[in-house]
C-alpha cells in the first residue's frame, strides 16, 4: 500500500509538470478563487488551451495511439488531472467528447468514423456533446421519443433532448434515437453521430433552478443524417449507450474526485468562520464540519482503492454508482456546513463580500442527485449488478414501444 | 379534548385559500428574484383583514385569537405569499399597548418591520426590505424608529430580508424583555404555520406528479423508493400539523406552555419543509431542478425560514432547556 | 380547540377516579419505578384485578351495552386509560381480547359466539390470543399455511403460529387458517374461535434478542374445532381478519400513546443526568433530548387530532398506520438519548445501580419496528390508501395459493 | 499509488478467515451473554500468533505493521470473536519499550488490559473482566499494576468489560502522554477494523435473505425498501474499509495523518455497523428479533462499540479540530 508516486510516476509528473510550465503563456488560468470557466464566454481561449496540451501530449493520456491518444494508464490520467489543478489550468472544454463520446466512437464507430473525428476532439478543433436524455425519458432513459427514419441513404430525425451540456458550442454529438417503435423499447434504439451546424437544429440555453444555464435543450426538426454516421447497427443503440453511460459514472464521483466543492475548501472556511461563532455554536459546528470531512475523505479513499483496480487492468464496473452516490453524499454535508457556517449571511444569496460559492453550490446539489442517473436508480444498479438482489418484475422490457407509450 | 379546527376557523381556512390562490402564486416568488414585487403584498393583505386579525379591536383589527391568524398563514404558505404574516402577528404583540402604531399595522398605511439582533445593525429580518418604521429591542427596552437599509441578495426574495440600521429611535416601552420574548414566540409559531402550508403543498405537488409520471412502464408512485419518500415527507406534515395547532393554541390559551410549544413547532418546521422541499424536486426528476419549474421556489423558502427566528439546534436547546425545567 | 375535560368529561373523570380509590384494596399496584407486570408470574392478580374493574364498569367502555360494555365514548376509554395509569394500576391481562379479539367476535361472531365469550372476556374469566403470524408469512399475511380440513361438524388444524402475546396464559384465541390452498392466497382463508385448552394445542415461550419472553410459539396437532366456533363464512377469513388488524394498529400507536419509555421519563433522566456531563457534551446532549421531545410531542398531539376525528364519529382509516410510525421513531429517538445519557454505564445492559430501562427499551424498539406492520409495510399502506399512489404490480393475489408456494 | 491489499495481506487474511470461522462465531457471543467462555480466547490468538502481530520481533513478535494486524481484526470482527485484537494492538504500542512484559503479552502468558479513564476506577474497559494486568496511564506516567475488577452487567459479552481499581502499580514510562495518545488511536483503529468485519457480514447475512425470502410473490430483496437499505449498508461498509486501511497505513508510514485518519475510521466505524446490525434485524423481520437469531449479536456489538474508545461524536470533534488546525 503505498500512496506516493511510483519512480515511473513521479518521472510522469515531472514532465507534465515540466511542459506546463513552459506552454503556460498559451493556456488559460483560473484567477484566485475563481473555480471555473463559462465556456459561453470564453470558448476561443478555451479551444486554444486543449488544443496546446493536446499537443504536448497531455489530452486523452489512456487512448489508444492510434487514435491519437498516449496509450497511457489511468494514474498518468489521474497525475495529469491533478498537476492541470495544481497549475489552475481550467477544465477541458470537450470534457464530455472526451471522456464519453470518443470512447463510444472508439468502441462502436467505423474506421472512418474514427479517423475523422477523434484526433480533431482531442485538439479541440471540434467540440462534442452527448444527446440521450429527454423530456419524457429520464430515469428510464430507454423510453426516448426522438425518431430517426431511414430515407435513401440519410435518417431523417425529429425531437427533443434535454439536459445537453456544451450543446450551445458543440460541432457534433453522440445522439440516440429511436428507429423502431414496434420493437420493444431497448430493442429499437440507434446511435448516431450528429452534425450540430447541419440545417434543423437548434439549440436553447435551460436555466436551472440555481439560475445559471449550464445545459442546453436541442430540438431536431427533420434533421438530416448520413447514414454511414451510424454508430453501430441500427437497433443496437441501446448496447452503444451502455458503453457512453458507464463512462459517465466514472466520470462523475466514480474515481472519488470531490463534487461540489472540495472539503478542503469548507475546511478553510470554518478556519475563517468557527473563532466568531459562540461557544455551544462551535460546538454543534465542529460536528458538521467532523462529518463532512469523514465523508468526502471516506469517498475520496475509496476513489482511491477503485483507481487502483482500474489501474491493476480491472474493468470499470456498477460499482462506480457507490462513488457517485457517496460522493453525493459528502457534497451535501459539505455544501451544508459551509452554509450554516455563514451564520446570518446564509439566507442570502451571497456573502455582503459578494462570495456565493456555499449558496451556488447547494443551490445546484439536487441536480446531482437527479443527473447521471438518480440516486433511487443508482441504488437499483448497486442493488442488482453488486449485491445479486433479484430484479423487480418488469413488462416494459419484452412490449412494443409503442404500445407502451401514454 | 377536542383538538381540531372549529367550523369558523375552516370557514377562515377556506377564505384564505381562495384569496391567496388568486393573488399570490410561485410564479410570483419567482419574479420576485428577478425584481417583481411581492405577492399579494402589504395593501391586499390589510384591505382582506388579514393584518390586523391579532390587532385588538380598539386599533381597527379583529381582535381574534393566533390560532386563526396561523390558519390564514398557512394558506398563504401554500403560495409562497409575500410580506409574511410573521410581522403582522409580532409586531401586534409588541404594539398591544400602542393602538395608534397598531392602528397603522392593522390598516396597512405603514410599513412596519422587526429587527432581529442589534438595531444598531441588524440581522437579516423578514421584510425589512421594503419597511418604512422598525420595532427593536435596544438594551432591555422596545424601540420604534426608522432606519437605513441594507438588502442581501436574495436566496428566496418572497422573505424581503435586509439588514436595518436604526437612524432615529423612540421608546415605547421600558423593560421589555419579556414582551419581546412572547412576540418572538409568537412570531416562530406564524412561521411554522407558513412552513407547514408550504410543505403540505410540496408535497401534494410530488404526489399529483408521482401518480402521473411513468418510468420503466409503471407510475413512478408505485416504486417503493418514491413512494416511501413521499410517505415520510407528508407524515412529516402531518406531525408538524400538529405542534403548530398546539402552539397556536397555547398563545391564546395556555401562555405557560408557548415557550416550549413554539420552539418545538419552530424545530419541526425547519427539517419538515427542508425535506419536503427536497422531496418535491427528487421526485420531479430534471424538470424539477429547472428554473421554470416551481419546484425550487418551495426550496428556497424552506432554505431560507430553516434559518429565520432561530434554527433547529437554537429551539431544540430551548426545547430540552424548557423541558428539563420543569415545561412538560 | 380545548384539551380540557367537557363538563361531561370531567364528571365522568371525577367518578372513574372515585371507584379506583374505592377498589384500590382489590386492584393491583405498580411499584415505585415499577413499569409492568409479569403475566407469567401474577396470572391470578391480573384477572382479579380486570374482573373487579370489569364489574365497576371500566372494562369495555366503548363496547356496545349489549355485549357487557358501556356504549361509551373514545374519550371516556381515553380518560379510563389516563386514570388507571395515575392510579398506578398496570395494563390488563385481557389487553388484546379487548382490543383486538373481541371486537372481531362483535363484528363477525353468531350471536351464540358473543354470548358465550364476550362478557367473560371483559371480566378476564378469558383471557384471549391472537392467532395469525406464522414463520413464512409476516409482513405478507396471507401466505399462512396453517391448514384447517373439513372432517364432519369439525375442522381439524395443524400448523405453527408464532409471536403470540399471551398463548401460554390463554382459554380462547382467534386464529386464521388456510381452508381452501386452491384458491387464491387471500381467498383460502378462515378464522375460528380456539379453545386454548383443547387437545393437540402447546405453547412455547419464544425468546426475543433481550432475553426475554413475552411472545410464544403455539403448535396445533390435530386440533379439533368445531364448526360452530368458525368466525365468519368459509374463505371469508382475511376480511376478518382486517377488523383485528385495523383495531391492532390503532392500539400500537396509532392513538397517540407512548411507545417504549414515555418521554417524561427522558426528561427527568435528563434532569439527573446532564449536570455531570462536561460543556460539550451537554450541548450535544440537549440536542439529543431537545429532538426526542419534539418528535413525542409531535407524535402524541397527531393523536390527539386522531382520538378527536373518532370521538366525533370518524372510523378508524390507514392514517393510524402513521401513529404507529411516529412513535415508533419517537421510541427511537427518547431511547437512544436516554442510553447515551447513562455515559460510561451506557455499554453495560444495567446501570450500577441495577436499572435497565433503558437498555432494555433499546433492545425492545428493533422488534417494534417490525411487530404489527413493518416500517416498510406501513408506507405502503400510507402511500398506497392515504396518498392514493399506485401499488406495485402483484402476481400473487389472483394466482392459486399452492401454486405460489415454496 | 497503490490502495489495495497486497498478496501478503491477502493470504493473511485468507489464513484468519479460516481460524476464527472455526475458532469463534455468534453463537459463541450468544453463549458468552449466559455465562460462556469468550471464544477463541487468549490463548488460542497467542499459539496462532495474532496477539503478538505488532510486537517486535525481539520481544518475541512478528514485528508486522499495523495494517496486517487490522487485516487479522476485520476477520475476527465477522465472526464476533473475543478477546479483542484492539488490546494486543494497544499495549503493543505501550510496551515497545519494555520487551519482558510485551513478550508477556505475545505469548499470552500474561493477560493485559489498558484501561481508559482513571487507574482508580476506570471507566469501562475491554477485556479487563479477566485480566490479569493492567496498564493505565496515571498523571501522565504510563503504570502497569494488578486491580480490583468490577465487571458490569454484559450487552455485549464478548468485550469483556469491566471497571477496575489498580491495587498496585509500577511506572514503566514517564511523561507517556503522547505515547498513550497514540496508542488509543492505533486501538481505535483495529476496533474500526473489527466493526469493518461485524459490519460486513451483517450486510451479507442480510443480502443472503433477502434473496431467498419470499413476501406478496417476490423475493424481498426486490423490493425497493429492502433493497436500497441494504444497498446503503453495504455502500457505508466499503467507505469504511477504505477508512480503515489508509488509518492502518497512516499507523504505519504516516504517523503525522494518524489521529485524523484514527479518529475519522472510527467515527465512521460507529454509525456504519450501527446501521448494518440494524438493517439486518430489519429485513429479516420477526425472525431476527429472536433471541436464537445471531443478528441481536451484531445489535449487541454495534451498541456497545460505538461508545467505546471515544464516540461518533468524540471523533467528529477530533477530526473537525485536526482539519482546521492543518492537518488535512
Amino acid at each position: 500500500m503505498d500512496f506516493d508516486d511510483s519512480p515511473d510516476e513521479a518521472t510522469y509528473r515531472a514532465r507534465v509538470r515540466d511542459l506546463l510550465e513552459q506552454h503556460a503563456g498559451e493556456l488559460l488560468h483560473l484567477a484566485p478563487g475563481q473555480e471555473g470557466v463559462d465556456a459561453r464566454r470564453h470558448e476561443p481561449e478555451m479551444r486554444r488551451t486543449q488544443r496546446v496540451l493536446a499537443e504536448a501530449g497531455l489530452v486523452g493520456v489512456t487512448w489508444p495511439r492510434e487514435y491519437g491518444g498516449r496509450g497511457g494508464t489511468l494514474v498518468q490520467q489521474a497525475i495529469v488531472a491533478q498537476e492541470l489543478a495544481r497549475a489552475r489550468v481550467p477544465g477541458l472544454i470537450n470534457h464530455i467528447g472526451i471522456g464519453m463520446c470518443g470512447p463510444t466512437v472508439i468502441a462502436h464507430g467505423s474506421q472512418d468514423q474514427r479517423d475523422r473525428y477523434l484526433a480533431r476532439l482531442l485538439r479541440a478543433d471540434d467540440v462534442w456533446c452527448q444527446l440521450f436524455s429527454e423530456p419524457a425519458s429520464g430515469s428510464d432513459l430507454a423510453a426516448l421519443r426522438t425518431t430517426a427514419v431511414r430515407d435513401g441513404e440519410d435518417w431523417v430525425v425529429n425531437g427533443q433532448k434535454v439536459w445537453t451540456t456544451l450543446a450551445h458550442v458543440a460541432d457534433f454529438g453522440i445522439l440516440l434515437t429511436r428507429t423502431d417503435p414496434e420493437r420493444p423499447k431497448h430493442a429499437g434504439l440507434t446511435m448516431f453521430v450528429v452534425d450540430m451546424h447541419a440545417p434543423g437544429v437548434s439549440v436553447r440555453p435551460l436555466r436551472q433552478m440555481g439560475g445559471q444555464a449550464d445545459f442546453n435543450e436541442v430540438f431536431f426538426d427533420d434533421v438530416r443524417i448520413p447514414d454511414s454516421e451510424r454508430l453501430g447497427e441500427p437497433g443496437e443503440g441501446w448496447r452503444v449507450a451502455l458503453t457512453t453511460l458507464m463512462n459517465e459514472r466514472v466520470a462523475i464521483g466514480g474515481a472519488g474526485g470531490d463534487i461540489g466543492l472540495p472539503v478542503e475548501a469548507l475546511v478553510e472556511h470554518a478556519r475563517d468562520r468557527l473563532p466568531a461563532l459562540d461557544g455551544d455554536r462551535q460546538v454543534l459546528a465542529r460536528q458538521a464540519v467532523g462529518r463532512a470531512v469523514v465523508a468526502a475523505l471516506a469517498a475520496r479513499y475509496t476513489g482511491y482503492r477503485r483507481l487502483t483496480v482500474l489501474s491493476q487492468g480491472g474493468i470499470p464496473g456498477p460499482e462506480a454508482s457507490a462513488g457517485k452516490l457517496a460522493a453525493t453524499e459528502a457534497a451535501r454535508l459539505v455544501a451544508d456546513a459551509g452554509v450554516r457556517l455563514l451564520g446570518d449571511e446564509a439566507v442570502y444569496a451571497a456573502t455582503s463580500g459578494g462570495d456565493d460559492r456555499w449558496q451556488r453550490t447547494q443551490a445546484w446539489l439536487p441536480g446531482i442527485a437527479i443527473a447521471g442517473g438518480t440516486d433511487q436508480v443508482l441504488r437499483n444498479i448497486l442493488g442488482e449488478r453488486v449485491l445479486g438482489l433479484p430484479p423487480e418484475p418488469r413488462s416494459d422490457k419484452t412490449a412494443p414501444f409503442s404500445g407502451g407509450r401514454r | 379534548m377536542n383538538f381540531d379546527l372549529d367550523t369558523d376557523q375552516r370557514d377562515i381556512a377556506a377564505g384564505a385559500r381562495e384569496f391567496f390562490t388568486g393573488s399570490a402564486s410561485p410564479a410570483a416568488a419567482r419574479a420576485g428574484l428577478e425584481g417583481g414585487a411581492p405577492a399579494p403584498g402589504r395593501k391586499a393583505l390589510a384591505d382582506i383583514g388579514f393584518l390586523g386579525i391579532t390587532v385588538p379591536e380598539v386599533a381597527g383589527g379583529s381582535g381574534r385569537p393566533l390560532l386563526d391568524l396561523a390558519v390564514v398563514a398557512e394558506q398563504g404558505g401554500a403560495v409562497l405569499a409575500a410580506p409574511s404574516l410573521v410581522t403582522a402577528a409580532r409586531a401586534a404583540v409588541l404594539l398591544a399597548d400602542v393602538p395608534e402604531l397598531a392602528a397603522q399595522l392593522a390598516d396597512g398605511t405603514t410599513a412596519f418591520a422587526v429587527l432581529d439582533g442589534s438595531v444598531d445593525g441588524s440581522a437579516p429580518s423578514i421584510d425589512a426590505a421594503d419597511a418604512t418604521l422598525f420595532l427593536g429591542l435596544d438594551g432591555g427596552d422596545l424601540v420604534v424608529g426608522e432606519g437605513e437599509i441594507v438588502p442581501g441578495r436574495p436566496l428566496d426574495a418572497t422573505r424581503g430580508l435586509a439588514s436595518v440600521r436604526l437612524t432615529s429611535r423612540r421608546v415605547i416601552a421600558s423593560d421589555a424583555a419579556e414582551l419581546w420574548a412572547r412576540a418572538r414566540q409568537v412570531a416562530a409559531v406564524v412561521m411554522a404555520a407558513e412552513d407547514l402550508g408550504g410543505a403540505d403543498r410540496a408535497v401534494a405537488l410530488g404526489v399529483a406528479y408521482a401518480q402521473e409520471r411513468e418510468a420503466f412502464g409503471r407510475r413512478i408512485g408505485s416504486y417503493q423508493a418514491v413512494k416511501h419518500m413521499l410517505v415520510d415527507a407528508w407524515a412529516g406534515v402531518e406531525q408538524l400539523r400538529s405542534l403548530v395547532w398546539w402552539a397556536a393554541w397555547a398563545a391564546d390559551s395556555a401562555p405557560a406552555e408557548l415557550p416550549l410549544a413554539s420552539s418545538a413547532a419552530k424545530a419541526c418546521a425547519a427539517s419538515t419543509f427542508e425535506r419536503a422541499a427536497g422531496t418535491l424536486i427528487q421526485v420531479h426528476g430534471g424538470i424539477g431542478f429547472t428554473w421554470e419549474h416551481d419546484a425550487h421556489l418551495f426550496w428556497r423558502r424552506a432554505k431560507v425560514d430553516r434559518l429565520l427566528l432561530g434554527d433547529e439546534a437554537e429551539h431544540l436547546d430551548a426545547v430540552a432547556r424548557l423541558a428539563v425545567a420543569g415545561a412538560l
